[in-house]
């Protein structure tokens, strides 16, 4: 048998390696999985999951179809590159079985085609395959000249701030920039010498074999093009390129059913390695607004990959989820965070002795529970509006936080203190079941978050006040006027993308004013920037996120801002743009309206001497 | 050693001359807002956790700056990071993280000093 | 041309002197000391903005060249009587004045920090006045102990000789709070390796500008505010001090070793305006300072008709304070001369 | 430290102090603790100076420290002033001359109250001449027995046989100053310099060829606080007042400790034994303690007195090492002797200071 030329070693070593590689990590990985989640992949393997997971795969990692959606030059790039590549090999195989009339090709014979094939394949089909070999070899060379673009243009002119590169990543980008031009050129010069080109590379190689002694080329050509490959391989670990084998098995285990865990286990990590580090995260971070720069979920990502991450950027994030809700890969960016979160601050969890040795208050029986919240407290007019609202309904209820009461849980979650965080849930929980009651209504969405996910009472159903007052209001139980006031809703993130509740809040609010459809609402609302996830952001930070975000709500023109949250009204009403008001205070007022002024004084008088 | 049947009693007085700021710099450092406190005394007025048990987060700031940080340790265990204090402070001093920060280094300058 | 007699030749003296020139009328100061300035002269820069005092001595001195009145220096009133509607006064170098109204601004003096003997001024090597302090600041003003190093500690202590019994003074001074911060960040600027602990007992921030000074010395010059009163200095060995003061925040006691003791002196009637009050037969207020008809609409009327109060005499004041104040007693002045034709 | 500033104060602080004819009252602890010193006292007015002192045995306690322990209420305590002064006004003097600074304050917290509430003066003397018949004046002069040694300071130095200069260097030896708390803190015009620099043991001092120490903790008590003491388990309140002023001392190396009050040289001398027994610290050379000494004491040794026929030896912490750089001589053999000569026995509770 006659040795194959040593220029296919580079790329032969290559592709072992990284397959080798991947096998081994990939396995690592799934071996670190918990047990349920194991199951999970057994359970679901053969099921439609499995062609889900394909689905989606061919979707997202090759045509990047979330990409194009936010930025359609990004992902044309992005798909010219993967989609274009992939093709190039699929079809590049489809022409070697034709051409070779065998199934059992050595892989080499595969990529490098052009150098062994030296004669131009005779039939319709052959030349047909060749000719899309050429136009799909141009296709990525579309891409690349697009990603050469990219980089210089943001360097030149200092945009959008792409992730910084490290030495792995240097060397695997130089790689990606030379394969395709290189391989380009090797097969016009093989095309100019031998005629086996198509309709791009025979025209090209004739043009090249004009002037130059394309003989001499052939062979470096070649072997610049299987080191290339080679280094791309090699450089593939230490690079952000990991995504792209990685991202397929995240997808696979994805729609199995893995969610990241409380803890670093191998899907958090498979998550980590994912990012492709395309920089969409950066574009719908509002820490941009406050110039705020380095902490985005992408550097995050990064330094969790090198496990060099500090609290400065670990805590310097409002966890909104605006970047969960725009990533093309859908990583569970929060939750990543938060995972950290919890390993970072774990040797310091307080144990809260106080509540278990302190006397628990009693519960009295009651149907219905209202927890205000910490900070409704400083937003006394909400608990004004609510007991005037429960007042109106003739809801008996039990106002459990109204004199002293443990922390809902959250504002340690959200840090990472989840230990902490149980102490405080377990004493709620108990006086919650203590009280009989069917339902907890909230004031606060990030009690209620906590309260629906975590606490886990049974037999209990928890309404953030939104939800309650517009079943209330369905049930006939408070009267409805619709004023003519033009709103804004704002959606709190805890609420919105925390918990999903978004049609609610206007449902209700349609009722007593007009609300008003903006651009960036729902999944894309904005942060009020006063997130208590955010333990490093400056006051002053804060403040001109909350005015960007102001900026363009004043565009609509509203008479009132409404929103749903007493941080975010506390936050908002600093900016002193527009009047801002908690929904419940919108019902009550509206509500109010209604009623013959003398009646309307005494009751008003009524709450506040209770409060 | 004899024994009189009464003892030296220790001295109430702060000595700041035995002052060790180690734990107050590392979190100034870290957490520059806290240097503007007024001792107003809203943080501890407003405080959740202080309503459930005696806690003073004013007196968090003194004891640092005096170098008493041995009870440190103890009592800013108690807080609940709600960030009400925070809602609250006129200088918009940034509490729940000085209170990270200091639960963080209490434990590695306990460890230190040992 | 009436003739307007404005006893001392501080700022409020020529601030007066200079606008009622311009309205008209012929004005002749009367000033104890050589120079005009009177307490100006103490200070090297003013709060909150650190202006240069010199700036506005210039500013005096340029006005006293330039305007048509005259000062009477190194003299002093020695007797006041009224005849025929008239002021008719005897100086102490025997000359005799008639005027047709009086201005008195003899303004204040600072508290002898000698009578807080407890703080040691002037038996400690190293417990200095705010005055003291203040020609230090200067360019070339040597900050060295007498240990001959620089000071790595220094406490200024608040209210020495204001809002005190035992100083006999029950009144605040005003411009110590803000003198103590200004001079504060004055020093870490010099000395940046400083530790700099203001002892108070209310930091009274009240003008323009002054809260956010205070916020700076917090916020960028590391300046530390205990609030309690100094109780107590000594010296110790190497003539460093201890001190000793409540933390009341703490509820605690608290002592600490400094290298330097500023203390912020208050302000204190001057002998000259107790002089002149008894010559001119005016009434004091409890304090000792001169006593106005009232506090809003006639802070600038002495209970004698014809004789105006300008400035620090009638209370302390800030340099600002001071000039405002002096102007609005001119315009009194001039609205009373048109009344009396 | 600017002397210039302390004459300053010194010279709005001065008192006046009777010449001559004084009517003595003891003090009751001083009796009991330091006997020699009042002798002492006595011997220098009578023979040195050629004073009249008269004494009247019947006097009794002022109860200043049942009145400071609040078991004495105030108009008891005024009526006991009352009648010491009913005996001095018996006697034909004017002039008090009292040997207690517990005692010297409250004559002077009396007197103050009468001058101020002369009703209350009015009351005491219904009160007096109800329970005794007695009447009185009140004194014309109240002078401390040591405004007394003060304003002969020069005289006694004329007649000394020693000066306190050490005689081994030269150099005058180092003292520190220590006033009772109630001999000018109350009211600092009784006391000759005030109450933030007193000058009466100062002048003592420096008039004898000393060198006065200004250490830091000066103007702290000794710490005898009255019921910090003899409630017993208080005690640790007092001996951490001593300590404090002993750390603070320390530095300055002194060589004696001079005090004007009956409490303060027993505590400064006898905690300095406690502490060495509780924490094994001494605070003077070589591991002695720092001699305590009174100002009758030390007035004695500068004329050249016997230490032991002035009860230096009932002194807990040693005064040899003063007396040997004074050059004082005594027999160290006769130290525990009798009046007769014969040793009366060691005593049974000794430190390393007591050696």
């Amino acid at each position: 048998m006659k040795f194959p030329p040593s220029f296919i070693l580079p790329f032969t070593i290559g592709l072992l390696f990284i397959v080798s590689f991947l096998i081994v990590i990939v396995g690592v990985w799934i071996s670190q999985l918990s047990k349920i989640d194991k199951s999970r992949i057994i359970h679901n393997i053969f099921t439609r999951k499995t062609l889900l997971a394909v689905h989606e795969t061919f979707m997202e990692s090759l045509l990047h179809r979330k990409i194009f959606k936010k930025n359609p030059v990004l992902g044309y790039m992005h798909m010219s590159l993967a989609f274009g590549w992939f093709l190039l090999i699929v079809v590049g195989h489809i022409e070697a079985y034709q051409h070779y009339q065998t199934l059992s090709i050595p892989i080499y014979k595969t990529i490098f085609m052009r150098y062994f094939a030296t004669h131009q394949s005779i039939t319709l089909g052959g030349k047909m395959l060749a000719a899309s070999m050429d136009l799909l070899l141009l296709f990525v060379l579309s891409g690349v000249l697009l990603a050469y673009y990219k980089r210089f243009n943001s360097r030149a002119f200092g945009m959008k701030k792409t992730t910084q590169l490290k030495t792995g990543d240097r060397i695997a980008l130089a790689a990606l920039w030379f394969i395709f031009p290189l391989r380009f050129l090797a097969e016009s010069v093989s095309a100019g010498i031998h005629h086996n080109g198509s309709i791009i590379s025979q025209p090209t190689g004739n043009f090249l074999a004009s002037f130059l002694p394309v003989q001499i080329f052939e062979m470096p050509l070649w072997w610049g093009y299987s080191c290339a490959l080679g280094l791309f391989f090699f450089a593939l670990p230490v690079s952000r390129y990991m995504h792209i084998p990685v991202e397929v098995v995240m997808i696979f285990l994805r729609n199995y059913g893995i969610k990241v865990q409380k803890r670093i286990d191998g899907f958090s990590r498979i998550q980590i390695y994912s990012c492709s580090r395309c920089g969409i995260c950066l574009d719908s971070c509002q820490m941009t607004h406050a110039a705020i720069k380095d902490t985005q979920s992408v550097y995050m990502l990064k330094h969790l990959r090198n496990r060099k991450i500090t609290d400065e950027k670990l805590f310097n994030c409002l966890l909104c989820g605006r970047c969960q809700t725009d990533c093309p890969v859908g990583l569970e960016l929060n939750s990543l965070r938060i995972t950290q979160r919890i390993e970072s601050t774990r040797d310091y969890n307080s144990s809260y002795e106080y509540l278990r040795n302190g006397k628990i208050a009693i519960s009295p029986q009651t149907q219905v529970i209202y927890f205000a919240g910490c900070m409704t407290h400083l937003t006394p007019a909400i608990i004004k509006s609510m007991k005037g609202l429960f007042e109106e309904a003739k809801v008996q209820y039990w106002f459990m936080d109204e004199e002293k009461t443990a922390c809902c849980g959250r504002p340690l979650m959200q840090i990472g203190q989840y230990e902490a965080a149980q102490k405080l849930i377990d004493n709620n929980r108990e006086r919650i079941l203590a009280s009989g009651a069917k339902k907890l209504v909230v004031s606060c969405p990030i009690c209620y978050k906590v309260f629906k996910e975590d606490y886990a009472i049974p037999g209990i159903v928890v309404q953030h006040h939104s939800e309650y007052l517009l079943e209330l209001m369905a049930n006939g139980r408070l009267p409805v006027n619709k004023m003519n006031t033009r709103v804004v809703y704002h959606d709190p993130c805890e609420l919105g993308r925390g918990s999903g509740i978004y049609h609610q809040p206007r449902l209700l609010l349609d009722e007593y004013a007009e609300v008003i459809s903006i651009k960036n609402e729902k999944e894309e609302a904005f942060c009020c920037g006063g997130s208590l996830a955010n333990t490093k952001i400056q006051m002053a930070e804060r403040n001109q996120i909350r005015e960007k975000a102001m900026d363009e709500y004043v565009r609509y023109k509203p008479d009132v801002l409404a929103t749903a949250c007493p941080l975010c009204k506390k936050t908002f009403a600093k900016s002193r743009q527009l009047p801002v008001h908690d929904i419940s205070e919108i019902i009550y007022m509206a509500i109010q309206e209604t009623k013959p002024s003398k009646l309307r004084e005494e009751q008003q008088l009524k709450n506040t001497v209770k409060i | 050693m004899k024994n009189f049947g009464f003892t030296v009693i220790k001295q109430r007085t702060i000595d700041y001359d035995q002052f060790d700021g180690r734990l107050l710099n590392e979190i100034l450092e870290n957490e520059p807002s806290f240097k503007v406190c007024l001792s107003c005394g809203g943080c501890t007025a407003t405080c959740s956790a202080g309503d459930l048990v005696s806690f003073n987060i004013r007196r968090m700031n003194l004891m640092l700056r005096r170098g008493e940080t041995s009870e440190l340790e103890n009592e800013i265990q108690k807080c609940m990071l709600c960030g009400k204090c925070q809602l609250v402070c006129p200088r918009g001093i940034n509490l729940r993280n000085v209170i990270m920060l200091i639960k963080k280094n209490v434990v590695k300058y306990k460890s230190l000093s040992k | 041309m009436k003739h307007i007699v404005v006893i001392g030749g501080g700022i409020a003296g020529i601030e007066v002197a200079c606008e009622l020139t311009d309205a008209g009328h012929w004005v002749t100061i009367i000033e104890k000391e050589s120079n005009i300035g009177g307490k100006l002269n103490n200070w090297s820069y003013l709060f909150p903005d650190f202006t240069p005092a010199e700036k506005i001595r210039e500013s005096l001195q340029e006005k006293c060249e330039q305007k048509d009145f005259s000062i009477l220096r190194e003299t002093k009133i020695q007797s006041l009587e009224r005849k025929n509607g008239k002021f008719e006064i005897q100086t102490s170098v025997n000359q005799q004045l008639n005027a047709d109204a009086i201005v008195l601004a003899t303004g204040y003096e600072l508290f002898d920090a000698q009578r807080k003997e407890e703080y040691g001024y002037k038996i400690y090597d190293h417990v200095i006045t705010s005055a003291d302090l203040e020609k230090l600041l200067l360019p070339d003003g040597n900050l060295t102990t007498v240990t001959g190093e620089h000071p790595k500690r220094i406490a200024f202590v608040h209210c020495v000789g204001s809002r005190d019994e035992k100083s006999g003074n029950h009144y605040c001074s005003k411009v110590c709070c803000v003198t103590g911060v200004k001079q504060a960040i004055e020093l870490k600027k010099r000395l940046p390796d400083v530790e700099i602990f203001c002892f108070y007992m209310d930091l009274r921030m009240y003008g323009k500008h002054f809260e956010e000074l205070y916020r700076d010395a917090q916020e960028k010059y590391d300046i530390q505010f205990i609030r309690g009163r100094l109780s107590e200095a000594s010296e110790k060995i190497d003539k460093s001090l201890l001190i000793k003061a409540e933390d009341t925040l703490s509820g605690r006691p608290l002592k600490m070793n400094v290298d330097l003791l500023v203390l912020l002196i208050g302000m204190e009637v001057g002998k000259g305006t107790a002089e002149a009050a008894s010559a001119c037969l005016l009434q004091c207020e409890d304090s000792g300072f001169l006593k106005t008809v009232d506090s809003f609409l006639k802070s600038n009327q002495s209970n004698s008709d014809g004789i105006f109060l300008a400035g620090s005499c009638t209370a302390p004041m800030s340099i600002n304070d001071t000039i405002l104040h002096a102007r609005s007693a001119a315009s009194e002045v001039n609205k009373w001369l048109k009344l009396m034709n | 430290m600017k002397l210039e500033g302390k004459r300053n104060i010194w010279k709005d602080y001065q008192k006046e102090i009777a010449n001559d004819n004084y009517f003595y009252v003891r003090s009751c602890i001083r009796q009991n603790f330091f006997p020699g010193s009042e002798q002492t006292f006595l011997k220098i007015l009578r023979t040195e100076l050629n004073k009249d002192v008269y004494e009247n045995p019947n006097h009794t306690t002022c109860s200043g420290i049942g009145y400071h322990s609040d078991v004495v209420p105030f108009e008891t305590l005024q009526t006991i002033v009352a009648r010491q002064f009913a005996l001095m006004t018996e006697a034909g003097y004017k002039n008090l001359a009292v040997s207690c600074i517990t005692s010297f304050g409250i004559y002077n917290e009396v007197i103050e109250t009468w001058k101020e509430f002369p009703k209350e003066l009015e009351k005491i003397r219904a009160f007096l001449k109800k329970a005794t018949g007695r009447e009185f004046e009140v004194p014309e002069n109240v002078a401390h027995a040591s405004d007394i040694i003060y304003k002969f300071r020069e005289d006694i130095f004329a007649k000394s046989k020693l000066a306190l200069v050490n005689k081994n260097t030269g150099k005058p030896l180092r003292i520190v100053e220590h006033i009772g708390c109630h001999y000018s803190k109350m009211f600092p015009s009784k006391g000759v310099g005030g109450a933030e620099f007193p000058h009466v043991l100062v002048g003592m001092i420096e008039s004898w060829g000393g060198e006065v120490i200004d250490y830091p903790e000066r103007r702290h008590c000794c710490g005898f606080g009255f019921r910090q003491y003899l409630v017993m388990s208080n005690r640790g309140y007092s001996v951490s007042n001593s300590r404090k002023k002993f750390e603070s001392m320390e530095p300055y190396k002194p060589d004696a400790i001079l005090c004007n009050c009956p409490g303060c040289p027993m505590f400064l001398d006898r905690w300095q034994y406690v502490i060495e027994e509780m924490e094994g610290k001494t605070y003077g050379e070589n591991g002695h303690g720092i001699p305590v000494l009174t100002y009758e004491e030390l007035a004695g040794l500068v004329l050249g007195y016997n230490p032991w026929d002035m009860g230096i030896q009932m002194h807990q912490t040693n005064v040899e090492p003063l007396l040997d750089k004074m050059g004082v001589c005594y027999d160290p053999k006769l130290k525990y002797a009798g009046k007769n000569g014969k040793l009366i026995g060691n005593p049974a509770m000794t430190g390393y200071t007591c050696e």
